[in-house]
């Protein structure tokens, strides 16, 4: 579904990627690790097209998206849940919610209840501003409001940070759901080792703007991950 | 004096002599003189009784009378079309009329011409006629009117064109001492009636009459229409407030949109406001040329037009230099004020640096009673009408619209909004050029109150900055009643304070309340804010 | 900290300063090669060149965007004008060796409160720096004391000047109305119109400048610089770390409004007129723009934009009188759009590729290795 | 030494006054032209040297620098505002140049270096005042202004006047708006209320640029016609006329000395080689505009009397200068470097011309310093030998405060 | 909803809040809310999302007004009644939820920004950093690990290492109560354990209040924790005891 082939990334002169590679399947879930600053929400950028890669190619279904504008992507199937949430904060919870109807068809544009049936406090506060939102609140919009578009492949950046541990629970359900009965393609970035192991069926760990491991997640050795997780 | 003695004479000679046959001519030949010698002529055609007599001092009136010069010289009244006809025979004039001039005619003439015309037009058959008829009578106050006015008092069926005949007729009897006492008393409770300046100096000016019973009346009626009109002043300083209120909301709508909901700080929007309104000139323009029969309605065709003008030129600014701007917003003030000081020059390059004439239509000239003695122009009406209309239709679009969704989405985050799959160039674009073709439209309603200059726009944007501040950025109702507080607070300082001054205390309370309301009247509240 | 990328401009601009301001008298008074014009036209610059100054100060380093240093620059003028005024003494044309003419013809009787003692220059200089000083204590107390922030304090601020514009065209404020003063004779004894008076104001307005800008240099390289800055771009994080935004706010303002004052003093000589609409909210967008066109954040970048965009818009105003709207519109747009950080960043670009390239190349070396 | 002769023109094309004063400068550039065809003067071909002091004040100071230091102009023709002369007068005494002002002002100013064409305050609201007085009859007045120094002291005067001529203070109104004042609901109702007090009533105005347009239009709106409270004014020409729609306003009064409806052959030619030079048959004529054709054509023959540019001896030459006007007489440039003017009063017609009702039976010399006021009725100005002064006070007999 | 009151004990605890009340727009973010700290003390604070923890800590920096309640800070200090500066001044630092630092300056500056010393004006302009404060300033970038980015503008930095920077930026400031809000969002499962370490060692000299979720994280502090639910506290003690609390397991932990 995704692949993303040797792309380079520079913020003004300094690189901040060299070289990743890394595929997401349909109807599976792949996860990238790494400590903080190796680059990992520098490579969701490069794929969900927030900043450019410098180097590379990146193809979506098959079609070259590389150098696509966002909204081109997200039409195309590309859902993003960014990290620090990224709420419109004036808009209420329901406008945000609707703000991903802008790719779809007329007649589907409606929130699907389960959305609210997995984040039930969305339901509770439909009518506050999003700002206004506590951070693990805003951050199970954020994640409705991926679900909202109805995408082929959902990107997520450390989404599990800030929620509280019952709803942490909920979303690996959801990601479940959304690969097996959905059949989406999901990527996830995340540092919660033991959430993303349960999780992933395929894990790639970065260091330094690299990807240093690649593999099954029971085939990958626990150590070495451990060892780029550590300083 | 001279004139009134003049006319009395001429009139008792005439009414009792019968019609001099040859006092039209008379008369007619003296409109070729000087202004004495015309304003002379006017009272003997009015004396003449003839039936050509209105035709030619209405035609005086209007300025269209003309004279050839020659001994007797002989006269010609422009018709509508442009053609002429002989004034002595109100037949079409043939090669005679070649070389004719416009007589000319200064206020002194014109006025006489009025009276004049009151008095023979009291017979009109037409009732909106004798109306305006038996209201020069009453501006003239002419006693010698006063028999004239009573025949078509008898004969008057109308009841309104009745009721003004006989406010005319009691100002005569008040204004020359004519009637008995229980006329004069009842002409004292009609102007009373009346109520508005115009009466209050007429009772006035029986403080000294000879009567006690009238100057009680007088009296009496003085104190209660003084009372009624000073509370009536407050209400009428309120109602040019929400005025004035509607013409700063105008101003500043597409400001809340561009700055206030996509907060670019707008220097050229007054250049918006400015194009707007230049093109109500051209359309004017176009009209008279092209369909200078529906010329009357070019301005609702300026609308649209005004709207698309002012909407591309947005667009267009939005795509070459703003686009790149978001996330800087302080430096779109100095881009935009580059482009502010590049359209002004542009315009003035195009369309000279002088004034253009944009013309009120019909609809919109004049002024109408809400209460007597409270008035408003129907220019300011329609201004007040239209900024709602206009303000109504935003709101709604903004709430209701999946575009005003999108809109508000993109001005709030616009990466996410990009990942969201909304096309946040289009939006941007659409939305800059929406503020702007609104600017357009307010130039269209300026253009009917203000100078139509290079610098139209200047003199609306330091307003408009402090109207969508002070009503709360991004909020349209705190727009709306931040005009509408700056409107009515100016117009109920101004007539203690002078509209200088007024202005300046104005300016002083806006910056106190600021410290009050720092985030303004409808302040945007929560967390997103504060942070 | 952020001058502390360019070290070398905090020696380099006194002395370019102190230099002219010995070399142009010399030139123009001993060999006569600069006229007297260019001297006072030049002069002129260097007032907008320290108003760009104080208004950097607070706007580039505190991030307070004033749309109303117009009227601290005009008040400033205005208690120069004042002095001026009363130096005329009874060579006014009525010859009134009390009122200045205007009072004389609108019938004045006697000299208004506020005059008084505007005939000593000990009295009268003090009021450049107090008089803005004040005004600004006082607008900025309670404004920054709530909190007011960003474009409304942007917008109030011009609601000030603007209120005051209008306030000194009135004629009844005793302020020569829209004339304002002018036909000045002698500043501290020295014929105002004399070239040696010229090229010593020229220099005294030079070394201001220089001290000027030592003092703005002093403040941002100072802690208290660090703290100014940090409110600028988290005010509410400044507040959290203990930092009293208000007293750090007020007091770059109010040193700002003070330097504006004396660049106004400054000027009202050198142009001979002193006038209401130097209060226009105009003014103050094109002082801004000055700063935003030199580099906001960078004293040197202010005087340069005020000094560059002032010549440029002389020199078309004279050669393209019907076309230099279009130019200097057009190079506002094109250097927002082209130098987002102004000429400053121009000049600065290449330390600082050097500095990333390096730091980059060296990460990645450690991350092969 | 030069090739040509230079001419300084120093008008603002952009800002606020640009809507004034381009046009002047497009009249200054045809009179060179013109008489750069006539073969030009002293042998030499005149150059135009137009500088952009863009409305604003100090701005005028360093371009009038630049002209006579840099430029080297042997004329400057500029100014409109009474504050853009102030801020350049300076500058002319010290360099010694020479300014040609063509616009009415408050008059108190007289200077060695400047010559008035335009209208004192005794060329235009004194006679209009006179005319509505006698012909119309007004006994209330109405002086509205715009709040500077030209209304404050014109109103000083007529209300000077007025009073001497019997006025009581109640039936004087005065009221000032601030710059480019734009809604005039409030004052128009209020000098309607004035008006019905049952006394004929007028209104002067003083009302400055391009407040004009929207006061216009709000009488107009608000149905005060000529005929009830006629409305005179000393700015308002056919210029401003041009943006407005004038049929609500016929019968309204303008004070100038001249207007375009002037009927003289040398008005006809004017306006003829007005329509060809600027390409447009439709662009009218005003007072400032003949105030500049009188001026330039003072100058040029003040410079061939004198057979050189020099300033000084320009200067020298100028009083006694004597050209045609346009109005069918002849200018002269008197001593206090003021000249004669015929006042006009005319009516506004319904196509936005202005035609003559009344006119001064002979010329009206320009007074710079008013009978009215208190401190200038002492004074008085001659440029002549050995006189020399502008502020001579005839009390003390000395000259200013010097 | 049990609101559990406090009775004031006779040394005065560092923090002491009893029935503040938050409103927004009719909605209770904090409602009678009551909780005591030690001097010394360490506590965790754990809740739902939306339970007002975060408002908590706005009402004990002064960012927020309760609309009732007393907040005293070492008993003398009314919280609701000063603003952020003074609270700040008196010794309360803040670490927040999404971090904050000030991105234009180097990571350097933001430590002299928040080192402790006076903060008015006049120190600041005429008294520059002591040697001995740049020392303590390499010693927190140590201990941080960014001292490879001590020249870097924060803005750079990545989310993570903001977050360090924030923790860096409470160590310097030398506050008598830390307030930690979401401490370990964002790091990995190591540099979880590190900072539990790190706040261990501060807690010996210092009170801490800390919001977490991370469970793995709380228990690693092994200190008293206070569950709030829907504005008020709904249950405290160790750990182990709220952890089967079953309302706690309702609302908060699931099951
Ligand atoms: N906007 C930016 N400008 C400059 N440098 C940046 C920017 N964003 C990130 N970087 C740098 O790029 C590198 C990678 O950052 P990135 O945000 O991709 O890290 P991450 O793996 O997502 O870390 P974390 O787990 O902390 O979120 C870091 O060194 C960071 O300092
Ligand atoms: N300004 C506000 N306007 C309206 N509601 C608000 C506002 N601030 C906070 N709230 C609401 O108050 C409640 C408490 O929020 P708070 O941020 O304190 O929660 P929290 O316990 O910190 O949650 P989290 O663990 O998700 O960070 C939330 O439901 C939030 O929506
Ligand atoms: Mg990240
Ligand atoms: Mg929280």
């Amino acid at each position: 579904m995704l692949r993303v082939e040797h792309i380079n990334l520079h913020y003004g002169k300094s690189q901040a990627l060299w070289g990743v590679s890394l595929a997401a399947a349909e109807g599976a879930i792949t996860c990238v690790l790494g400590r903080n600053g190796v680059g990992k929400t520098s490579t969701l950028r490069a794929i969900t097209g927030q900043h450019r890669p410098s180097g590379g190619r990146i193809t979506f279904d098959g079609h070259d998206i590389t150098t696509m504008a966002p909204a081109e992507r997200a039409r195309r199937g590309i859902a993003f849940v960014p990290q620090g949430r990224e709420i419109f904060p004036l808009l209420t919870v329901k406008e945000n919610l609707e703000t991903g109807f802008g790719v779809l068809p007329r007649n589907r544009r409606r929130i699907d209840d389960e959305i609210f049936a997995l984040f039930p406090v969305l339901g509770k506060m439909l009518n506050r501003r999003g700002g206004d939102l506590s951070g693990g609140q805003q951050q199970q919009l954020a994640i409705g409001r991926a679900m909202v578009t109805n995408p082929k492949l959902i990107v997520l950046d450390e989404p599990t940070e800030g929620i509280q541990p019952s709803i942490i629970k909920d979303i690996g359900n959801v990601l479940k759901y959304l690969r097996d009965q959905r059949g989406m393609a999901v990527l996830l970035v995340e540092q919660y080792l033991d959430f993303a192991r349960e999780l992933a069926d395929r894990i790639l760990v970065m260091d330094r703007g690299q990807i240093v491991l690649d593999g099954a997640p029971d085939k990958i050795d626990e150590a070495a991950i451990k060892a780029h997780l550590t300083v | 004096m001279l004139r009134i003695l003049l006319l009395a004479f001429l009139l008792c000679f005439g009414l009792s002599a019968e019609t001099r046959a040859d006092g039209f001519d008379d008369g007619l030949h003296l409109l070729g003189g000087k202004f004495d010698d015309v304003e002379r002529g006017v009272v003997i055609l009015a004396g003449s009784g003839d039936q050509r007599a209105g035709a030619v001092l209405a035609a005086l009136q209007d300025n269209r009378l003309m004279v050839v010069a020659g001994d007797p010289p002989s006269f010609f009244i422009r018709q509508a079309d442009d053609s002429l006809l002989d004034a002595a025979t109100l037949q079409p004039a043939g090669d005679a009329a070649a070389g004719a001039k416009a007589v000319r005619v200064n206020n002194r003439i014109r006025r006489a011409a009025e009276a004049a015309l009151g008095t023979l037009n009291l017979s009109s058959p037409n009732a909106a006629i004798r109306r305006q008829a038996a209201d020069a009578v009453f501006k003239a106050r002419d006693g010698e009117a006063l028999p004239a006015l009573e025949a078509a008092l008898a004969k008057e069926r109308d009841p309104d064109v009745k009721a003004v005949m006989e406010t005319a007729r009691a100002a005569i009897f008040l204004a020359n001492g004519q009637g008995d006492e229980a006329q004069r008393l009842q002409a004292v409770e009609t102007i009373g009636r009346r109520g508005d300046p115009d009466a209050l100096a007429m009772l006035r000016n029986l403080a000294n009459d000879t009567s006690a019973s009238i100057r009680e009346a007088a009296a009496a009626s003085v104190s209660s229409i003084e009372m009624r009109q000073s509370m009536l002043a407050r209400v009428q300083d309120a109602i040019y407030g929400i005025s004035l209120g509607s013409v700063l909301l105008l101003a500043a709508i597409g400001l809340a949109i561009t700055f206030g909901v996509m907060g670019v700080i707008n220097m050229a929007h007054g250049e918006m406001v400015m194009l707007g309104a230049y093109t109500t000139y051209v359309v004017q323009t176009l009209f008279v040329t092209y369909l200078p029969d529906a010329a009357n309605w070019s301005l609702i065709a300026a609308v649209p037009a005004a709207f698309v003008v002012g909407g591309l030129a947005g667009v267009i600014l939005e795509r070459t230099v703003i686009r790149f701007l978001y996330g800087r917003p302080l430096e779109t003030l100095l881009a935009t004020f580059g482009i502010s000081l590049i359209l002004q020059q542009a315009v003035r390059s195009i369309f000279g640096p002088t004034n253009r004439e944009v013309t009120s239509p019909s609809w919109m000239s004049g002024s109408f009673d809400i209460l007597d003695g409270l008035t408003l122009t129907s220019g300011r009406l329609v201004i007040i009408i239209f900024c709602l209309a206009v303000f109504l239709g935003l709101l709604a679009f903004i709430r209701y619209s999946r575009f005003g969704l999108e809109m508000r989405a993109v001005t709030q985050n616009r990466r996410m909004a990009a990942s969201m799959g909304i096309r946040t160039g289009l939006v941007d674009a659409l939305t800059f050029g929406l503020g702007s073709g609104i600017a357009g439209i307010a130039g269209v309603a300026l253009s009917q109150i203000d100078n139509v200059s290079p610098n139209l726009g200047q003199g609306y944007i330091i307003d408009s900055f402090l109207v969508v501040v002070f009503g709360g950025v991004g909020n349209l109702w705190g727009t709306l009643t931040g005009a509408m507080a700056i409107g009515i607070a100016n117009k109920l300082l101004e007539p203690f304070t002078g509209a200088v001054l007024g202005k300046i205390i104005l300016l002083v309370l806006v910056i106190l309340f600021i410290q009050k309301r720092p985030r303004g009247l409808f302040a945007l509240k929560g967390r997103a804010i504060e942070a | 900290m952020i001058s502390s990328r360019m070290p070398f401009a905090s020696v380099v601009v006194p002395a370019v300063l102190i230099a002219i301001a010995i070399l142009v008298p010399i030139l123009h008074l001993s060999t006569g090669t600069l006229p007297t014009y260019a001297v006072s036209l030049f002069g002129k610059y260097l007032c907008y060149a320290m108003l760009a100054l104080a208004l950097d100060l607070v706007w580039g380093y505190c991030g307070i965007l004033s749309l109303g240093h117009a009227a601290f620059f005009s008040l400033g003028g205005y208690a120069m004008g004042m002095y001026l005024m009363r130096q005329i003494g009874s060579r006014g044309v009525y010859g009134d060796p009390i009122l200045p003419d205007f009072m004389v013809f609108l019938n004045w009787k006697e000299l208004p409160w506020y005059w008084w003692g505007m005939d000593h220059a000990w009295f009268a200089f003090p009021m450049i720096v107090l008089v803005p000083g004040a005004l600004a204590l006082v607008f900025g107390w309670l404004a920054f004391r709530s909190r007011v922030t960003g474009v409304y304090l942007s917008i109030i601020s011009q609601a000030m000047t603007f209120a005051l514009l209008l306030a000194f065209f009135r004629n009844d404020m005793g302020m020569g109305g829209n004339n304002g003063l002018t036909d000045f004779k002698e500043i501290l004894g020295f014929d105002t119109g004399a070239d040696a008076t010229r090229s010593a104001l020229f220099s005294v307005t030079a070394i201001t400048l220089a001290l000027a800008y030592l003092l703005c240099v002093f403040v941002t390289r100072s802690r208290a610089g660090l703290v100014i800055v940090a409110i600028r771009d988290a005010e509410s994080r400044a507040r959290f770390c203990g930092y009293r935004v208000e007293h750090y706010k007020l007091f770059v303002w109010t040193i700002s409004a003070m330097l504006a004052g004396i660049a106004g003093a400054l000027y009202v000589p050198q142009v001979g007129i002193i006038n209401p609409s130097e209060f226009g909210t105009g003014n103050s967008i094109e002082a801004v723009i000055w700063v935003a066109l030199g580099g906001r954040g960078t004293l040197w970048g202010a005087i340069v934009g005020a000094v560059g965009v002032n010549f440029v818009k002389s020199w078309l105003t004279n050669n393209f009188p019907e076309w230099w709207l279009f130019a200097l519109g057009l190079m506002f747009v094109l250097v927002t759009l082209f130098l987002p950080k102004g000429i400053a960043g121009l000049l600065r670009l290449g330390g600082i590729d050097a500095f990333n390239r390096k730091s980059a190349a060296a990460e990645a070396g450690e991350a092969r290795s | 030494a030069d090739a040509t002769i230079k001419v300084g023109i120093l008008h603002s094309l952009s800002g606020t006054m640009a809507i004034s004063e381009t046009t002047l400068k497009d009249v200054m550039l045809m009179l060179i032209e013109q008489q750069n065809a006539k073969g030009g003067l002293l042998g030499k071909k005149l150059e135009a040297v137009v500088v952009d002091p863009a409305s604003n004040w100090p701005l005028f100071a360093e371009k009038a620098k630049d002209l006579l230091e840099a430029q080297k102009v042997a004329a400057v023709f500029g100014c409109w505002t009474s504050v853009s002369r102030k801020s350049v007068l300076p500058v002319f005494e010290q360099d010694d140049g020479i300014l040609f002002y063509p616009v009415q002002y408050e008059g108190e100013e007289s200077s060695r270096n400047v010559f008035y064409t335009g209208a004192a305050p005794n060329q235009q609201a004194v006679p209009a005042v006179d005319y509505l007085m006698n012909e119309e009859g007004v006994e209330r007045w109405v002086l509205a202004g715009t709040d500077y120094v030209y209304p404050r002291t014109t109103n000083k005067i007529l209300e000077a006047y007025l009073k001497l001529k019997g006025v009581g203070a109640d039936d004087i109104m005065i009221n000032y708006t601030p710059f480019g004042q734009s809604d005039w609901q409030t004052i128009v109702s209020e000098i309607k209320k004035f008006g019905s007090a049952g006394k004929k009533t007028a209104v002067v105005s003083t009302i400055n640029g391009d407040a004009n347009v929207p006061f216009y239009k709000e009488l107009a709106n608000q149905g005060v016609k000529a005929t009830d409270i006629p409305v005179v004014a000393f700015s308002v020409g056919e210029e401003e006329l041009a943006g407005l729609d004038t049929k609500p306003l016929v019968g309204h009064l303008a004070a100038w000395n001249y207007f375009m409806s002037v009927d003289t052959p040398e008005n006809a030619a004017f306006i003829k080689a007005w329509h060809k030079f600027i390409k447009n048959d439709k662009r009218v004529t005003n007072d400032p505009m003949e105030a500049h054709y009188i001026g330039f054509n003072m100058w040029v023959k003040a410079v061939e009397k004198a057979g050189t540019i020099d300033h000084d001896a320009v200067i020298d030459a100028m009083i006694g200068v004597s050209v045609p006007n346009l109005t069918g007489g002849y200018a002269t440039m008197m001593p206090n470097h003021h000249i004669t003017k015929p006042v006009l009063i005319g009516e506004i017609q319904g196509n936005g011309q202005i035609n003559t009702v009344w006119e001064t039976p002979g010329l009206v010399v320009g007074d710079e310093w008013s009978d009215y006021l208190e401190g200038s009725k002492d004074l008085i100005a001659d440029w002549r030998k050995p006189m020399n002064c502008g502020n001579f006070n005839v009390k003390s007999g000395k000259c200013g405060g010097v | 909803m049990s609101a559990v009151s406090v009775d004031r004990p006779a040394r005065d605890p560092i923090l002491y809040l009893d029935g503040i009340s938050v409103t927004f727009d009719g909605f209770k973010a904090l409602n009678a809310l009551s909780l005591l700290l030690e001097p010394g003390e360490m506590r965790a604070i754990i809740g739902p999302n939306g339970a007002g923890k975060t408002t908590m800590m706005d009402v004990i920096t002064g960012k927020t007004r309760p609309q009732k309640g007393t907040a005293r800070f070492k008993g003398n200090l009314d919280l609701t009644r000063h603003d952020e500066a003074t609270i700040a001044r008196a010794g309360i630092g803040r670490k927040f939820q999404k971090p904050t630092v000030f991105e234009n300056h180097t990571v350097f500056d933001n430590l002299v920004l928040a080192i402790a010393g006076p903060r008015d004006v006049f120190s600041t302009l005429f008294r520059s950093i002591k040697p001995r404060q740049i020392e303590r300033i390499d010693a927190v970038l140590e201990t941080v690990r960014l001292t490879a980015a001590r020249d870097r503008p924060a803005g750079d930095l990545s989310h993570g290492q903001k977050q360090w920077l924030e923790i860096g930026m409470l160590l310097v400031q030398e506050p008598e109560l830390l307030l930690v809000d979401e401490p370990v969002a964002g790091m990995t499962d190591l540099e979880t354990e590190a900072t539990a370490d790190l706040l261990r060692e501060i807690n010996k000299t210092r009170s801490v209040m800390v919001v977490e979720h991370d469970m793995t994280f709380v228990r690693a502090l092994n200190v008293k924790v206070t569950v709030l639910h829907e504005g008020s506290v709904l249950a405290e003690g160790s750990l182990d005891q709220v952890q089967s609390n079953e309302r706690v397991i309702e609302v908060y932990l699931g099951r």
